[in-house]
C-alpha cells in the first residue's frame, strides 16, 4: 500500500518551479502511479497497470484553522464519488479524516458517522476513519450506493455539524451470460411479395445483465457476435444477420440495475428471384466473447420459407375512354400484375406490344420506383380521326430477373366530339391566373380539352393554394410523376426547380410549389408566382 | 527522500536533478510538470521545462529505479484527452466590455415597451437592418433550411460552416442578441431556441453517446480547441461571485458561441421562460462504467451555473461586476459552501458535480431511496446507522485485501 | 404649380415582412430599399420615335414602353427570416440596390 | 379568350424618316426596331412587395413602377439619312437592339 505525502512544505520556490513554462499558473497535476508486483523496467512504462493521482495546487498559505468553514475542515473539495469493481474481495477505500487538518488543527476535535440503510455492505472505522467494503458487490444485484458522511468538529464548547453525500458506483465486469427473455429462440421467417435486399425477415432477441456501452461502438459490437451457422454457400450469400443492442433496464430486487438488450435481424443480403421457393431452418450461434462462463452462447432459429410468386394479370382486361379533346400526356389509367403494390426487389417491366393499325394513341411510362405502368395520350392528333374509334393492345409485364412475363388485353375506347380550339391559349395550364382564362383554354395533359381551375383556400402560405391544373387529380399533388417529368409544360406545380416569386414552399427534393400564398402560376422554363390577386391597381403605360 | 522516477529517455540522455517534492513511503514518484512525447500517450505538444535552478529549460532524462518489493512509479505528466486542455485561445480579459453595454443599453429600453417587447424578435430586426448581419444570416439560414434531396432534409456539413461563418464574421453585440435574449415568454423563447436552424445544425435522428461525441470532435483539432476554450472559460469556478474563472462572463459567452457550428454544437433544450438549460446533441444511455464521467461531461453544459448566469446576465444587460450598478437580478449563487470542482479522476473530463455539501434537515431514505437531490437546499432524514469498521484507510478506488484481511 | 417629382434613386424603408403582402406572417423587419423618381432626363430618340409610330397607329393591340422606366439594376443579397410559426423562410431579390433609368 | 399578350421581344418596322416624328423630312426609309410584349414572367419579389407596401399607404405621392418594363436593352447603330433640303443627318439610339425585360 502507498501513501502520498508531501516531504516538505511547499514555498514560494516550489510554486514558481511548478508553473514555469506555462503562461497560465498550473492549477491541477496529474499523476501516473504504476503498480508491479516486481521491482519496475523502464520498458514496462506503457503496460503496468496504473492510476492516477490528480493534485489541485492552491497557491495560497495554509488558512488558520479558525477561518476554515466545518465543511473544509471535515472534507476534501472533491465529492466522495467512489468506483468499485464488481466480484473485487473486501477491502478498505477511503479514509475520511484530512491528514493535513488532523496536523494542523491539533486544538479541534473532529469525528464522522457514516449514514447508510440498513444491511448495506460498507463498514466505518472509527478509529482509523476508514471505510471498507465488506463483501464483494453485484453490479447485476445493484449498481450504485448512496450514503451520507456526517462531520462533527467541537471547539470546547462550539460545536459543528455537516453531511455531505457519500456516493459508490459499482463498475461492471462482463460476469453473466446472453439468455433468451422467455425462452424465445425460435422466429418464423417467410419471403413473399417483399424480396429486396434489406429486408429484416424477423429478430430475435437476447439479454445480457451486463451493460454493454455504446462507446466506442465497435468494440461493443465485436463482444457480441451472431454468425450464421450453415455449410450452403448460397444461404451464406442471400442472408445475413444484423446485430443492434440498446441499453434496458433489470429490477432485481426493486432498484434499477442497467443492462443490455441484443437484437439479432434475419436480414436479405441480395434480392431474391421470383422463381425460388424452399423451406429450411436456418441456426444462428450468438457468442459472448468476453464472458469466460459455460454457457456463453446461445443458439436462435428461423424457421425460413421462400414462397414462389406468379407475374400474371388479374384475369380481367383494361378498357380505357379517352376524350378525343384530349391532348398529348393526358394520363388515362395506370396497368398492374397482380399483387404488384406489394412487391419490393422485384423489378416489373411493362410495355405496349404494338398493334397492327395506324389508330396508335396511347403510350406507356413507368417510374424507376413505381410498380405500375402509366398509360398515357402520345399523340392527340390520332384522337381527331373519325374512324379511330376503339383500340386494342396486348400489354406485356416482365420480371427483369427470371425473364418471366404475362399479357392482357387493353381496350381504348375514343369518346366525345371534338371542339374548336381557343386561340391564344398557351400550351401549359398553369400559365393562366384566373379561373375564366383557365377553363376557356387547354394545355398539355388535359383530359377533356379544358384545364380545371382548383380554387384553394386563400389563407396564408398553403397546400391548397389556387391554380390551374390538366388534371386535379394528379396535379399539384406533390409527386413528379414519371408522365408530368416528360415535359416542364405539364404540370410544373410538380416539376418546376425554378424560382418561385412570392410566399411559398418548396416541394420534396427542392421539386414544385408544395404551399403557395394565394393564386400559383407559372411561366414554364422560368419563373412560377405565388400572389394573392387582391391589390386592383393600373400599371399604366404611357398612354392608359 | 530521493525521488526519481521511469521515465522516457530524452536525446541527451541526461538523469534529471533530485526533486525533493512529493514521495511515496513505498514509492517513489515523481512530479514533472512537463511532457514530451513518449509512450503512446501521444502527447499534444510538448514543451521546455525549466531546470530545477530555473536554469535554461530543458527536458532531460528520466529514469526509473529499482526499488523494494512493491515499486509503485510515476511516469511522465500525461496532459492527454482525459482532462481538461488548457484553452489555446488568447484569454479575454476585459470583463464589462462594450457587449455587455450594449446589452445593457437594449434591455434597458423604455420599461413600459421593454416588459411587453420580445427581446429576441428586436435582435433579429437589429441584425436585418445591418448588410453584414443580414447577409450572413440569410447565409446560414438558407443552406440549413435548404432540402438536399428526398431523404436528406439538409447539409448539415455546409449548414455548420454557414454557422460558424456568421458567429466568426459578425460582430458578436448583433450574435450574442440572437443568441442569449432574455425572453418573458415562450414564443421568445422558441424564437431563441431556433436561432441556429436546430432541426439541421443540432437535432438528428438518434441522440449519439455524449463521450462518441466529444471523441469526434476531439479528433477534428478546430473543434477540440473550441471544446478546451470553453472548458477553460465557463468551467465553474465556486472561488468567484458569478461562477465564472475570472468573473468573465464575456469569456465564457464567447466560448460557447465558439461550438457553435461543430459536432459539439450546444442548444437551449427547450423554450422554458423559466429555467435555462443547454445541452449537446447526446446523452449517456449506454455508457457502460463510463456512466459518471459521461454525465459529468454532459452537466458541464446542462447544469453549468458560470454558463447561465454568463447567459442571464447579457439577456438582462447587467455584468455582475463586484459593485454592481443597480441591484441585478438574483444570479444563481453557488452553494453556501465553497466547493471547488471534484477534479477529474484520470478517466474523466468533466467538470465537477454541483451537488450540494451540506444537508441540514431531514428526508427519508428508504433502502434504494430516491437519487439524492443536487439541488441546493435539501432535507435528507436518515436513520442513525453508523457503519463502524476496524480496517485501514486507503487511496479511493483502489480496495487493499492486505488490510480487509488483518 | 405642377407636382415635380425628383430624379430616378434609391430609396429604403423599414416594413414588417407580413407588410411585404407575400403572404408571409413574421414581425421581423426588413429594409426595403425601392426605386423612385422620374426618368425624364434619360429619354431617347427611341422613345419619340415609338410614341410618334404608335401615334400614327403603326403599332396596334402590342404593349410597348415609350418612355424610360425607373427600375432596379440590381437586387440586395437575400433576406432570411422566422415566420410566426416557427418556420425559416428565405426571399430573393426582395430589395433593391442600384436604380436606374433604362 | 382574354387578350393574352406575347412576352416582351424585338419586333421591328419599316418606316419613313419623316414618320418617325423627330421633325426631319425625308422619304428615306428606316428599320425601326422597338420592345414589346408583357413580363408577367419577370415579375420579381421585389414588384409584389412594392405593389403590396404601397397599397397600404407607406409610400405616398412618388413615382415607383412595381412591374417589370419591357424595354431596349441595347440600341442598334446610329442612322443617317439625305433630308429635303439636301442635308445629312445622323440620329442616334433610335433602333432598339436588344430587349429584355427590367
Amino acid at each position: 500500500m502507498g501513501l502520498l505525502y508531501l516531504s516538505k512544505s511547499l514555498d514560494r520556490e516550489d510554486f514558481n518551479m511548478l508553473s514555469v513554462g506555462n503562461w497560465m499558473p498550473l492549477s491541477k497535476v496529474m499523476l501516473y502511479v504504476f503498480l508491479s508486483s516486481h521491482p519496475f523496467q523502464e520498458k514496462e512504462c506503457d503496460s503496468a497497470t496504473r492510476t492516477t493521482v490528480v493534485l489541485s495546487l492552491i497557491n495560497a498559505t495554509a488558512p488558520a484553522c479558525g477561518s476554515l468553514t466545518a465543511r473544509q475542515l471535515c472534507f476534501t473539495e472533491m465529492d466522495l464519488s467512489f468506483h468499485i469493481k464488481e466480484n473485487k474481495p473486501p477491502g478498505t477505500f477511503h479514509q475520511l479524516q484530512l491528514p493535513s487538518v488532523h496536523h494542523l488543527c491539533q486544538n479541534l476535535s473532529i469525528t464522522y458517522k457514516l449514514l447508510a440503510a440498513e444491511g448495506l455492505p460498507f463498514r466505518y472505522n472509527e478509529n482509523t476513519t476508514g471505510v471498507s467494503v465488506t463483501q464483494r458487490l453485484d453490479r447485476e444485484e445493484r449498481e450504485r450506493y448512496e450514503l451520507i458522511a456526517k462531520c462533527t468538529v467541537r471547539e470546547g464548547f462550539r460545536e459543528m455539524e455537516v453531511e455531505v453525500p457519500f456516493l459508490i458506483n459499482v463498475l461492471d465486469e462482463d460476469d453473466s451470460p446472453p439468455f433468451l427473455p422467455n425462452g424465445t429462440d425460435t422466429a418464423d421467417a417467410v419471403v413473399e411479395f417483399n424480396r429486396k435486399e434489406g429486408t429484416v425477415l424477423a429478430t430475435l432477441t437476447v439479454y445480457d445483465a451486463d451493460t454493454t456501452p455504446i462507446y466506442p461502438l465497435e468494440s461493443s459490437r465485436k463482444k457480441y457476435t451472431g454468425t450464421i451457422i450453415t455449410d450452403d454457400p448460397w444461404i451464406n450469400e442471400t442472408f445475413r444477420v444484423e446485430h443492434i443492442f440498446e441499453e434496458i433496464h433489470f429490477s432485481p430486487n426493486g432498484s434499477q440495475v442497467r443492462g443490455t438488450q441484443h437484437e439479432y435481424k434475419l436480414v436479405l443480403n441480395k434480392s431474391i428471384s421470383v422463381t425460388e421457393h424452399r423451406f429450411f431452418l436456418l441456426d444462428v450461434l450468438v457468442n459472448d466473447t468476453e464472458f469466460n462462463g459455460p454457457e456463453r452462447s446461445v443458439m436462435l432459429h428461423f424457421n425460413v420459407s421462400i414462397l414462389p410468386v406468379s407475374i400474371q394479370f388479374p384475369n380481367t382486361t383494361y378498357r380505357f375512354t379517352v376524350n378525343r379533346n384530349a391532348q398529348r400526356f393526358a394520363q388515362i389509367g395506370k396497368i398492374c400484375i397482380e399483387n404488384c403494390m406489394k412487391f419490393r426487389g422485384v423489378n416489373i417491366t411493362y410495355k405496349l406490344l404494338s398493334p397492327n393499325v395506324s389508330c396508335y394513341v396511347v403510350g406507356i411510362l413507368q417510374g424507376r420506383e413505381d410498380k405500375y405502368g402509366s398509360i398515357y395520350v402520345n399523340d392527340s392528333s390520332v384522337l381527331l380521326r373519325p374512324k379511330c374509334k376503339e383500340i386494342q393492345y396486348t400489354v406485356q409485364a416482365t420480371d427483369k430477373q427470371s425473364r418471366k412475363h404475362t399479357k392482357t388485353l387493353l381496350t381504348v375506347v375514343l369518346e366525345g366530339t371534338v371542339f374548336k380550339k381557343e386561340e391564344d391559349c398557351p400550351d401549359s395550364c398553369a400559365m393562366s391566373k384566373h379561373l375564366a382564362e383557365c377553363e376557356e383554354c387547354g394545355g398539355l395533359g388535359v383530359l377533356t380539352g379544358r384545364c380545371q381551375w382548383r380554387q384553394g383556400s386563400g389563407k396564408g402560405i398553403t397546400t391548397n393554394y389556387s391554380t390551374c391544373t390538366p388534371s386535379i387529380k394528379t396535379c399539384p399533388d406533390g409527386t413528379c410523376d414519371i408522365v408530368e417529368s416528360k415535359d416542364p409544360a405539364i404540370c410544373p406545380q410538380d416539376c418546376t426547380n425554378g424560382n418561385i416569386i412570392g410566399g411559398h414552399g418548396k416541394g420534396t427534393g427542392n421539386l414544385g410549389i408544395k404551399s403557395g400564398h394565394g393564386i400559383c402560376y407559372c411561366f414554364p422554363r422560368q419563373n412560377c408566382y405565388c400572389e394573392k390577386d387582391d391589390i386592383k391597381e393600373q400599371f399604366c403605360d404611357e398612354v392608359c | 527522500m530521493e525521488i526519481n522516477a521511469l521515465g522516457c529517455r530524452s536525446a541527451s540522455g541526461r538523469a534529471f536533478p533530485a526533486w525533493p517534492l512529493i514521495s511515496f513511503l513505498y514509492t517513489y514518484l515523481y512530479m514533472l510538470l512537463f511532457f514530451k512525447p513518449c509512450g503512446r500517450w501521444g502527447w499534444r505538444r510538448a514543451f521546455p521545462l525549466a531546470g530545477a535552478a530555473g536554469g535554461s529549460p530543458d527536458i532531460t532524462s528520466w529514469g526509473c529505479t529499482k526499488s523494494r518489493v512493491e515499486s509503485i512509479s510515476w511516469q511522465c505528466f500525461a496532459l492527454r484527452e482525459e482532462f481538461y486542455e488548457a484553452s489555446p485561445y488568447e484569454p479575454i480579459t476585459s470583463r464589462l466590455s462594450d457587449i455587455f453595454r450594449l446589452a445593457s443599453i437594449f434591455s434597458g429600453m423604455d420599461p413600459a415597451t421593454n416588459s411587453k417587447s420580445n427581446h429576441c424578435l428586436d435582435a433579429a430586426k437589429a441584425c436585418n437592418l445591418n448588410d453584414n448581419c443580414k447577409r450572413l444570416r440569410s447565409g446560414y439560414i438558407s443552406t440549413c433550411s435548404r432540402e438536399v434531396s428526398p431523404t436528406e432534409f439538409c447539409s448539415r456539413r455546409k449548414c455548420h460552416k454557414a454557422l460558424r461563418q456568421f458567429f466568426d464574421r459578425v460582430p458578436s453585440e448583433f450574435t450574442y442578441r440572437l443568441l442569449f435574449c432574455s425572453c418573458k415568454d415562450q414564443a421568445c423563447a422558441e424564437r431563441r431556441r431556433q436561432t441556429i436552424v436546430p432541426s439541421c445544425s443540432y437535432e438528428d435522428k438518434e441522440k449519439p453517446n455524449c463521450l462518441d461525441l466529444r471523441n469526434v470532435c476531439r479528433a477534428d483539432h478546430l473543434c477540440r480547441s473550441r471544446l478546451a476554450d470553453f472548458h477553460a472559460n465557463c468551467q465553474a469556478s465556486f472561488q468567484s461571485l458569478t461562477s465564472c474563472p475570472g468573473d468573465n462572463y464575456q469569456a465564457c459567452l464567447g466560448s460557447y458561441t465558439g461550438l457553435i457550428g461543430f459536432d459539439m454544437t450546444p442548444n437551449y433544450v427547450d423554450a422554458s421562460i423559466t429555467s435555462i438549460t443547454i445541452s449537446p446533441w447526446c446523452s449517456c444511455k449506454g455508457s457502460g462504467n463510463l456512466e459518471e464521467e459521461c454525465e459529468k461531461f454532459l452537466r458541464d453544459f446542462t447544469e453549468n451555473p458560470c454558463l447561465r448566469n454568463a447567459i442571464q446576465a447579457f439577456g438582462n444587460g447587467t455584468d455582475v461586476s463586484l459593485s454592481p450598478k443597480n441591484p441585478s437580478p438574483p444570479i444563481t449563487v453557488p452553494p453556501k459552501m465553497e466547493k471547488s470542482p471534484a477534479l477529474p479522476d484520470d478517466i474523466n473530463d468533466s467538470n465537477t458535480m454541483y451537488d450540494t455539501s451540506i444537508i441540514t434537515t431531514c428526508t427519508s431514505i428508504q433502502e434504494h431511496g430516491q437519487k439524492l437531490n443536487k439541488s441546493k437546499e435539501q432535507s435528507l432524514c436518515y436513520s442513525e446507522t453508523q457503519l463502524t469498521t476496524d480496517t485501514m484507510p486507503d487511496q479511493k478506488t483502489f480496495v487493499d485485501q492486505k488490510a480487509a484481511s488483518s | 404649380a405642377r407636382a415635380r417629382h425628383k430624379p430616378c434613386a434609391l430609396k429604403e424603408l423599414e416594413v414588417s415582412v407580413s407588410e411585404l403582402g407575400l403572404g408571409y406572417e413574421s414581425d421581423e423587419t426588413v429594409l426595403f430599399r425601392y426605386c423612385s423618381g422620374t426618368c425624364d432626363s434619360a429619354v431617347r430618340n427611341y422613345d419619340l420615335s415609338l410614341k410618334s409610330v404608335r401615334s400614327r397607329k403603326k403599332i396596334r393591340k402590342e404593349k410597348v414602353r415609350a418612355r424610360p422606366c425607373c427600375r432596379p439594376l440590381s437586387y440586395d443579397d437575400d433576406v432570411s427570416f422566422l415566420d410566426a410559426y416557427n418556420r425559416y423562410y428565405t426571399v430573393n431579390e426582395l430589395s433593391a440596390k442600384e436604380c436606374g433609368c433604362v
